[in-house]
């Protein structure tokens, strides 16, 4: 934001971008509890039924998996990039960098919905119909019910990222930023960096812990 | 652009070298217990992109003591929520009807 | 209007020890805010022309003096409702084991002897009893305020509850988690007999059928005898017995070798994967439910599973049944 | 003015006129206050809200005492009655209590005291206030059109799959209102980082805001929890499969931890503001310094920490393991030590005080009292065999009610009173606020302490019908709840005449020091005229030796 915009209860335009990053880091500090009851969630199911969820992490897709967790963290590396270039006042490049993360972006999100379609026909959606049955059918379908409450989650955050990536172009477009004054794409770059760490927790979990012995 | 780049490559190729660290342990013949092994490289990711891309360093007191709270809170969480059950003594009834 | 409450139980009085203490402690503390209270708001009321003189320094050493007295009576609470608390998970070997099943909106119990009772329990005095309890439905809590005790009864586990009633009587049972529309009406009696009215009951009580005499007919009727025998002394050479018109055949028409299971319950049995385990009741529930986790020595896993066919309430009659040939056969 | 004469009415006139002006005057269009980024009428838009929600909640639970008169239910169905705690709970926790102080009187206070200009971020407070309607309307029609009956703590499998009702609408507005705590919470905590006027250290920070703090932990630490926890819920009961599902040996116990993560510290969301207003009132009307400053500050952020530490005991008797109860048992021990701490420092700071029982005074004084009756009575809870006896009956029903609605309420109370003049820049009538306090007090008493004993004697919670021995104590809860209600009504109607016809109010009334009080009543939209400098330490009043040569030399003792 320019100086123009500082709100009558900040000193400073330099004030007001502290601040607002002192918020972001708090607001991403209740996302890490709100992400901390699923994985708690993980972690006692997966105690009462290891064998069921070892079982259903072998029918995960973890090709696609991986491909996206490379995919992620390359646009958050972009995106770092996209930061560093407007704090040297380089708009142009910041915009390309914003562009490049959002195409990783949509490119993860299109790989999951791959990845869901996948597990629809392979029945591997809780309830009647579940593809593995016997003993550890019960396990294998509370771990897809987690598998698809975080994915989503995590999937509608990337949403969310995508739109303030959209945003910030098009605010960087009308020049709004600068190497003095940035702090909006420092707070989205948080963000998106947030939701990468999100998946790095995510991705073991869902896709590799089950899979030796 | 260089300038720009030099100091978060190390951290990108960091990322993909824990990355395929963690995938090789993946098929380790670890068993069930040591399956939760494979967090560490995924922990270690998670701290490059904490301080290589957000550069929690680079921020304030205020900002850290955020972050800081962020992980004691969810460390109680997880420390707390999971005592019980991992040291409960469960007599399931296992008449279950799996869809 | 009644304001005491029996101590029917060797537990009760123990609790009510402990709740005397903790209300002793709570008027000492009352007594101490609103006395200062009281005597501060008159004495230094702003009309008051009392001296007041100089304030006294703060002490540190007094915060944190009784800071730690306090600390150290809690501890010393907190050790006593502890150790109350432990004994309640102890129950005694000798217990006898009364089944619970609650359900939306009424308990169902089940005596050793067969005996069922719907919303009643009766028990005999000076003997623990030890309640197995699960529920079919939601969380229920089985409460009875005259022994001081409650326990939640969960849908898929078991829980146990065990008192010792000391005092012959008829007592509340309360449903204290909330279960749904007539949570207010799952109540019922606990009627404790003494030694000699209990047995009386139990004579008296008809269908009091054997919960074991039931589980041998279930036995047959769900076609178990086919492989472990008609009176369970296995199939072809079996470890147990190898009598011929025991012979089980499969539903391919083939000999299926079954394990027996007369002498087995309390018994170790070899596992396949080279471990052994104790033959209780926990291990044959899980192999009629999963015959395929645990596989005995020497035998192949042709046992279908049972989950889901078989009702809580036929499957404690079963393993009854099986109990009952633990040593050595039925008398 | 004072040397020309003027008639009363002129005088009352000319004020109105000349009155400066003011955050309530400065713009009066519905736009100006739907759309408002002033924490101050953002404060007001949510003491009008919570009002609504306080009589909602306030009504079902006078149908419910009167339901309770006669053993067999007086005159509602047992299905109705469920439906009645459920609405009575969830819309007193989540709606009322909860945000309650924070939101009107934190809003309204935080600035002010801090001596900045507004939160750090007013839009968000805004959008915070939406997101609390959204959610409170959600969860009201939902539990006025389907109802709900499985009582607000929402335990599983009963909820998921069992409860006839609009589980996910009401799920879904206490989820979209979670997000208006975090808000608030998130706002406040960077506020009273970042805007604090020049020379406002920690240590200067009235106890008021210290408390606020520590809420705000919790509301940015607790809140995510329990927004997953009703997701998941959502999600199994829209699914009729989940991860609580005991038919596919999911563990409904773990939806008791994940909930109690949240709502035991929610307990302290609810008591903590509570204890900040007491602790501005009890110095003000005692003329002293509060005894034991730091102690006072440092345990209310203690008790925030070590409230995450003790929510197993909420879960006794639930089937948890022996060693989980064990140390939960001891945690919560802990957690009453800086209570007490607390509750001795209010105490000392009577001591050789110069006491006006002003009505803000009787409520705290008020509040002290019960809320040291509901903490030892927790000491009862929080003892293992004393919880197996005791749990799920009527005495937990009293004991958070002596904290929640003795204590916090009170407190509430207590606050809007004190701060009525700031806020409104009328005076309340003196009288009519002391006999309301005292009313509350009597008739808290005698609805919430036969509950005691009926718990004791075993009567369980949530029954809409129970055995006949216990009536008589039944029929003097509901006596005491019809004397309560007639007293919490009585507010509504002075307080609304003062705003008319009160004595209009100097900038500061009581004398007191804190920042709010130098400005002008009601405060300029900007707050200050210029940014306030801070010297001195809180509650910096003279020394009793002073204060009574002042008062020999004004005659006030001849």
């Amino acid at each position: 934001m320019s100086e123009a915009h500082v709100h009558f209860q900040y000193d400073s335009a330099a004030h007001q971008e502290a601040t607002a990053l002192d918020g972001m880091w708090l607001f991403l500090a209740t996302e890490v509890l709100f992400f901390g009851a699923l994985f708690l969630t993980w972690l006692v199911s997966r105690h009462f039924h290891p064998q069921g969820f070892a079982e259903a992490a072998r029918h995960t897709e973890l090709l696609i998996g991986s491909i996206n967790t490379a995919v992620l963290v390359t646009s958050s590396f972009v995106f770092s990039c996209g930061l560093g270039f407007i704090e040297r006042g380089d708009a142009r490049s910041m915009i390309r960098a914003c562009f490049v993360t959002a195409l990783l972006g949509l490119a993860f999100i299109t790989l999951k919905g791959v990845e869901w379609t996948k597990d629809f026909s392979d029945h591997l959606v809780p309830g009647p119909g579940f593809a593995i049955a016997g003993a550890d059918s019960g396990g294998a379908q509370i771990f897809f019910c987690f598998y698809f409450v975080a994915t989503v989650l995590h999937a509608v955050h990337m949403l969310v990222g995508l739109g303030l990536i959209a945003w910030l172009v098009q605010r960087a477009r009308r020049g709004a930023f600068s190497a003095a004054s940035h702090a909006p794409v420092e707070v989205v770059g948080l963000y998106w960096s947030f939701v990468d760490v999100v998946w790095l927790v995510l991705y073991p979990l869902i896709y590799l812990v089950g899979r030796p012995g | 652009m260089r300038q720009v780049v030099r100091p978060l490559l190390p951290v990108w190729l960091g990322l993909l070298a824990l990355f395929a660290v963690e995938l090789g342990t993946a098929f380790l013949p670890l068993g069930h217990a040591f399956a939760g092994l494979i967090l560490l490289p995924a922990a270690a990711m998670v701290g490059l992109v904490g301080f290589g891309f957000m550069r929690l360093g680079r921020y304030g007191a205020i900002a850290r003591c955020f972050a800081l709270a962020a992980v004691f809170w969810l460390l109680v969480l997880l420390g707390l929520g999971s005592m019980d059950p991992f040291t409960r003594t469960e007599y399931p009834v296992r008449v279950t009807t799996y869809p | 209007m009644n304001l005491s409450l029996p101590e029917a139980s060797a537990n009760a009085p123990e609790t009510d020890a402990l709740i005397g203490a903790l209300l002793l402690l709570s008027l000492a503390v009352l007594a101490l805010v609103f006395g200062l209270m009281l005597l501060y708001v008159i004495r230094y009321r702003a009309g008051s022309r009392i001296d007041r003189g100089k304030l006294a320094e703060k002490s540190w050493r007094f915060e944190i003096s009784w800071t730690a007295a306090t600390l150290v009576i809690f501890f010393g609470l907190f050790l006593w409702g502890a150790d109350l608390y432990v004994r309640l998970f102890e129950p005694p070997a000798d217990a006898e084991k009364i089944y619970i099943i609650g359900k939306q909106w009424m308990w169902k119990a089940e005596h050793p002897g067969g005996q069922r009772e719907i919303d009643t329990l009766h028990v005999p005095a000076n003997r623990p009893i030890e309640l197995l309890m699960t529920s079919e439905d939601v969380i229920h809590d089985f409460s009875v305020p005259a022994f001081r005790l409650k326990r939640d009864v969960l849908p898929g586990r078991y829980e146990s509850l065990w008192f010792r009633a000391d005092t012959p009587g008829t007592y509340h049972l309360f449903c204290d988690q909330f279960c749904g529309t007539d949570h207010a009406r799952m109540v019922g009696d606990i009627i404790v007999l003494s030694g000699p009215d209990f047995r009386r009951w139990l004579a008296e009580t008809p269908s009091s059928e054997d919960l074991a005499d039931q589980g041998q007919d279930l036995f047959i009727r769900y076609g178990c005898s086919g492989c472990h025998g008609g009176n369970g002394a296995g199939g072809l050479s079996g470890p147990g017995g190898t009598a011929p018109e025991s012979l089980g055949r499969s539903p391919q028409g083939g000999t299926v070798r079954a394990p027996s299971l007369v002498g087995l319950y309390g018994s170790p049995v070899p596992l396949s994967d080279g471990s052994v385990v104790i033959a209780d009741d926990r291990y044959i529930r899980d192999s009629i439910l999963e015959p395929g986790s645990q596989i005995v020595a020497s035998f192949q896993n042709v046992m279908p599973s049972f989950a889901g066919q078989i009702s809580e309430e036929d499957l404690v009659k079963v393993i009854a049944y099986i109990k009952s040939l633990g040593a050595g056969g039925r008398s | 003015m004072s040397d020309i004469a003027l008639t009363p009415q002129e005088l009352e006139a000319s004020t109105i006129r000349e009155r400066p002006e003011n955050y309530l005057n400065e713009k009066l269009s519905l736009a100006s206050w739907l759309l408002t980024t002033d924490h101050k009428r953002i404060a007001l838009l949510y003491f009008a809200s919570i009002t609504v929600f306080f009589f909602i909640g306030g009504a079902a639970a006078a149908l419910m005492r009167f339901n309770l008169l006669t053993p067999d239910g007086a005159i509602v169905s047992p299905e109705t009655y469920n439906r009645l705690f459920t609405m009575h709970g969830v819309v007193m926790v989540w709606f009322f209590l909860v945000p309650a102080v924070p939101v009107t009187l934190g809003n309204f206070m935080i600035p002010l005291m801090i001596g900045a200009r507004d939160l750090a971020f007013p839009k968000i407070n805004l959008m915070s206030w939406y997101l609390f309607m959204i959610g409170g309307v959600i969860s009201t029609w939902a539990l006025f059109m389907g109802g709900l009956d499985t009582g607000w703590t929402f335990y599983t499998p009963l909820s998921s799959a069992y409860a006839r009702g609009y589980v996910v609408p009401v799920a879904v507005g206490i989820f979209i209102s979670g997000f208006s705590s975090i808000a608030t919470g998130l706002n406040f905590m960077v506020t009273i980082h970042r805007l604090r006027a020049p020379g406002m250290t920690w240590y200067r920070m009235p106890v008021f805001l210290w408390s606020l703090y520590a809420t705000s932990v919790i509301y940015v630490l607790a809140t995510p929890v329990l927004a997953m926890t009703l997701l998941l819920l959502a999600f199994e009961t829209i699914f009729r499969i989940g991860v609580f599902d005991p038919t596919l040996g999911g563990d409904p116990v773990l939806f008791q931890h994940l909930f109690w993560f949240y709502s035991h510290p929610a307990v302290y969301i609810m008591i903590l503001p509570g204890m900040g207003v007491v602790s501005e009132i009890i110095p003000v009307f005692s003329r002293r310094q509060i005894f034991g400053y730091k102690f006072v500050v440092w345990c209310s952020v203690s008790i925030a920490v070590i409230s995450f530490f003790v929510w197993g005991h909420h879960m006794f008797v639930a089937g948890t393991s022996l060693y989980s109860a064990i140390i939960f048992s001891l945690l919560s021990f802990l957690v009453s030590i800086p209570s007490a701490i607390k509750v001795f420092n209010w105490i000392g700071t009577l001591h050789k005080g110069f006491i006006r029982f002003d009505a803000p005074m009787i409520y705290a004084l008020g509040f002290v009292g019960l809320f040291t009756m509901g903490g030892l009575t927790g000491l009862f809870l929080a003892s293992l065999a004393s919880d197996v006896a005791l749990h799920d009956t009527y005495f937990v029903v009293a004991h958070f009610h002596y904290i929640m609605v003795g204590g916090m309420v009170s407190a509430f109370f207590g606050g809007l009173h004190y701060w009525w003049p700031k806020i409104t820049g009328r005076m309340y009538p003196e009288m009519w606020g002391r006999v309301a306090a005292a009313m509350i007090f009597f008739g808290f008493n005698l609805t919430f302490f036969p509950q005691f004993i009926l718990g004791f004697l075993g009567m369980p919670r949530r029954y809409s019908v129970y055995p006949p021995e216990f009536q008589v104590l039944n029929v003097l809860s509901s006596a005491g709840a019809t004397i309560l209600a007639v007293a919490y009504l009585m507010p509504l109607f002075y307080l609304g005449w003062s705003l008319f016809w009160g004595q209009r109010a100097p900038a500061n009334p009581w004398g007191a020091t804190g920042l709010e009080w130098q400005t002008q009543s009601p405060p300029r939209t900007e707050n200050f005229t210029s940014t306030p400098v801070v010297t001195e330490a809180p509650y910096n009043y003279p020394p009793p030796e002073a204060i009574q040569r002042e008062k020999v030399e004004s005659g006030e003792h001849v």
